[in-house]
Order: C-alpha cells, then structure tokens, then sequence
C-alpha cells in the first residue's frame, strides 16, 4: 500500500451540488463498495438578536488543518474497513442555503462508513483551525461558535 | 518571532500575521503576557497557541525561528 | 401542519448520482437547514463460492412496503426534528457498482440529521417487505441475505 | 383466497400470485399447514405472513375475502 500524505480539502467559496453527483458517480467503478455514507454541512440564515445571517466567511490556518486533517484520516482508516474517504471544506463566503462542509465515507458494509463518517465530522468541527465569520444583511458580523 | 492571528482575534489585534520582539527564547506562558500587555482586550479571550503547527502548552519553549498562531476556539464545518 | 400521506419511494433501475445531486441543490432555499445527512446503498460485486455478483434484481411488497415506511417516517419525524427526509429504493435490476439506496434526511443541526438517517437505514432494511435477487454471471441466482 | 408470494418462496410455489380454495374462515396456523401440504419444499422454511398487509400471527383469523402474503425474510437496501 502505498502511503498517504496530506490531501489538500479546501476549496473556494461553497460546494456544489452537482460536484458532490459527481463524486458519487466516479465511484461506480469500486465494486467492492455496499454503502456510502454523506453528510453535508449547509449555512444555516440564523437570526441572531433580530439580525439575520446572509452568510459565513471561512478562514483556516490551512497548513495546520492539512497536517490535522491527515493525522484524522489516519485514525479513521485505522479504525474503519473503508474503502475511500473525501473531505471537503469551504474558505471565504458561503452564502445562507449553500454546502460549506462534505464528507464522504465508502465502505462494504453500512456500519463502517456511517461511523466513519459521524466521527470524522465531529473532529473536523473540534479539531480543525478554521473559523467561521456569521455575516448579517445589516453589515455587520459576529464570530460562529461550534455546538 | 512571526505570529499569525486568526478568528476574533483579529478583531483586537487587528492584523493576521505580526512579527514581535522577542527575546532569545521564552516560554508560551510568557508569550501569553507579552501579548496580553500589548493588547489588553485580550484578557479574559481564550485561545491556544500553536508553535509550528503542534500545540503548546504554556511551558513549552519558543524560539525566535519558530512560527506562533494565536487559534481562538474553532468553528469550521 | 397538513397531514402526511403515504409517498411513493421505488424507482425502476439504479439511482442515478445526478439525481442525487439535484435532490441537494433544492434543499437549498430551505435556509433553516444546517445539516443533511445521506446513506446511499450501492450493489457489491461479491464473489460467493466463485460466482461473481453482477447485478441485484429487487422486487416488493408496495403496498405494503409504501405503508410500512408511511409508519417509519411518521415514527422518526416524531423523534427527531428534521426539516424533511427523502427515501428512494430500486425496483428491478441494478447492475453492480449502481446506486439501490437512497435516503436524504436535513435538520438544523446534524446530529438529528445524522441519527435520523441511520435509524432509517436500518429500519428500511429491517422491516420493507422488499427482496433483492443477487444474480451471478453464469446466469444463476441466489436470494440476498440482509445482515 | 388470494395469496400473494415473494422472494425464495416463489422458487418454491413457483408462481408470484395464486388463489387458494379456502373453508369460510381458518386461523393462519391452519394456513401454514394446509400451504405445507401443497409445497412440501416449504419445510423450515422461514417467512410470515400478511393479513390485508399487517403482520398476522399464528392466531390470526383469515376471511376468503383477506389478501394474503407469505414474506420470506426481507432483504432490501
């Protein structure tokens, strides 16, 4: 096997629709694959103190999130019969009703890439220094503070 | 020594990256109250401190080539 | 609230990946989403005894099948407070490496999202009177067992 | 009696969909054992039957006017 090294996660602005179909698609080719598990992080149009929330512009300390995200891939793949695992995540604005956050576990059998997936999730919001800027209508703004 | 400012630290030092004074080596605790004398309005903030892309804690030592980043409580995703 | 009839949830043949993908742009203008969680069910190439699986033909139960998920929906809207969940399932063949399984569960915050999905999942495979026919190269056949 | 079958069990009764002479009125025990008279090959087989698509135990009472299905083990998904 040969070894893995930190893939780069982060892509500008939101994720697309039709990129997430797509990567669903590529993976018709491993037949070893019974189940995969997706989940998809979208902005929320929160109203906060009467503001209401248009957006949120992400910032990272990307190297260190790489170098992070690497060592969660590790864990996972050590703990998980996966087959693949791809993360991705959002930097600058992603506007209110658009995907900041997709993580895509495959495996043979449901139970490892749902895990998988639940796991990886929760440490990329604990784990991962990247930061989340809440963007009012009435430019204004407040920092996003993860639950 | 280069120290990089994320999140809503930005707000109170107001720029993303910095290069302090240092002396020749200190500890991350005293790296604290250095900035903390700098920039009041960071007391009572909390925040880690990475020290080339690892973790501190407030004992380990830093040296004048190493890269600092302030991190406030993440919230990506 | 108006009330919720049963909805039809087979499809003839695979789940087509672009399918999923437009199902996830219009969750879109539903800006109290935070998060969406997806289980997609794919058909394994499994070799049993030498023969190689190429394809699962599904058939069911519908009627019964359409009420038994009216139930299983009404129970996890009950229990989890989701914006909306989406089923589809595969009738007929789907060849390997082809999507049979589709379930799409939103909420505001993901962990509802995530344990609605799986509980779903599991209860779909559990209680549809629905039967997949694992069907061999060499022109044979067995029944699936769900594990 | 309209009997409606699925999954292995059509292998075994060889059809998706029959009508049984049925008395008036049995008990779905009575059913098992009058289909096992028929289809010896359903011995150990395992499945339940559906009453006007609601599970029915052995109990259960059978009008000629009920649908029934016999439900080998699910394996959708």
């Amino acid at each position: 096997m040969s070894e893995r090294k930190p893939k780069n996660i982060f892509v500008q602005g939101a994720v697309a629709p039709a990129f997430i179909g797509d990567s669903i698609a590529k993976h018709a080719t491993n037949t070893k694959i019974g189940g995969h598990s997706i989940f998809l992080g979208q902005v929320r149009a929160d109203e906060i103190e009467g503001k209401k929330v248009t957006g949120i512009e992400y910032t990272a300390y990307e190297d260190m999130a790489l170098q992070k995200m690497f060592e969660i891939r590790e864990d996972i793949f050590a703990k998980y019969p996966l087959t693949c695992m791809h993360v991705y995540h959002s930097l600058g604005v992603v506007a209110e009703g658009e995907i900041c956050l997709f993580v895509f576990t495959s495996s043979a059998h449901r139970k490892a890439a749902i895990d998988a997936c639940t796991e990886c999730v929760e440490r990329i919001k604990a784990e991962l220094p990247v930061w989340g800027k809440e963007i009012f209508a009435e430019n204004d703004y407040q920092w996003k503070v993860n639950s | 020594m280069k120290i990089l400012v994320f999140g809503q630290l930005t707000d109170i030092i107001g720029q993303h990256e910095y290069v302090m004074e240092s002396i020749d080596e200190m500890k991350v605790s005293s790296l604290r109250q250095q900035l903390l004398n700098n920039y009041p309005a960071l007391l009572g903030k909390k925040y880690l401190i990475a020290v080339n892309k690892k973790m501190a804690d407030d004992n380990a030592k830093i040296e004048a080539t190493d890269e600092i980043a302030l991190l406030p409580p993440f919230s990506g995703g």
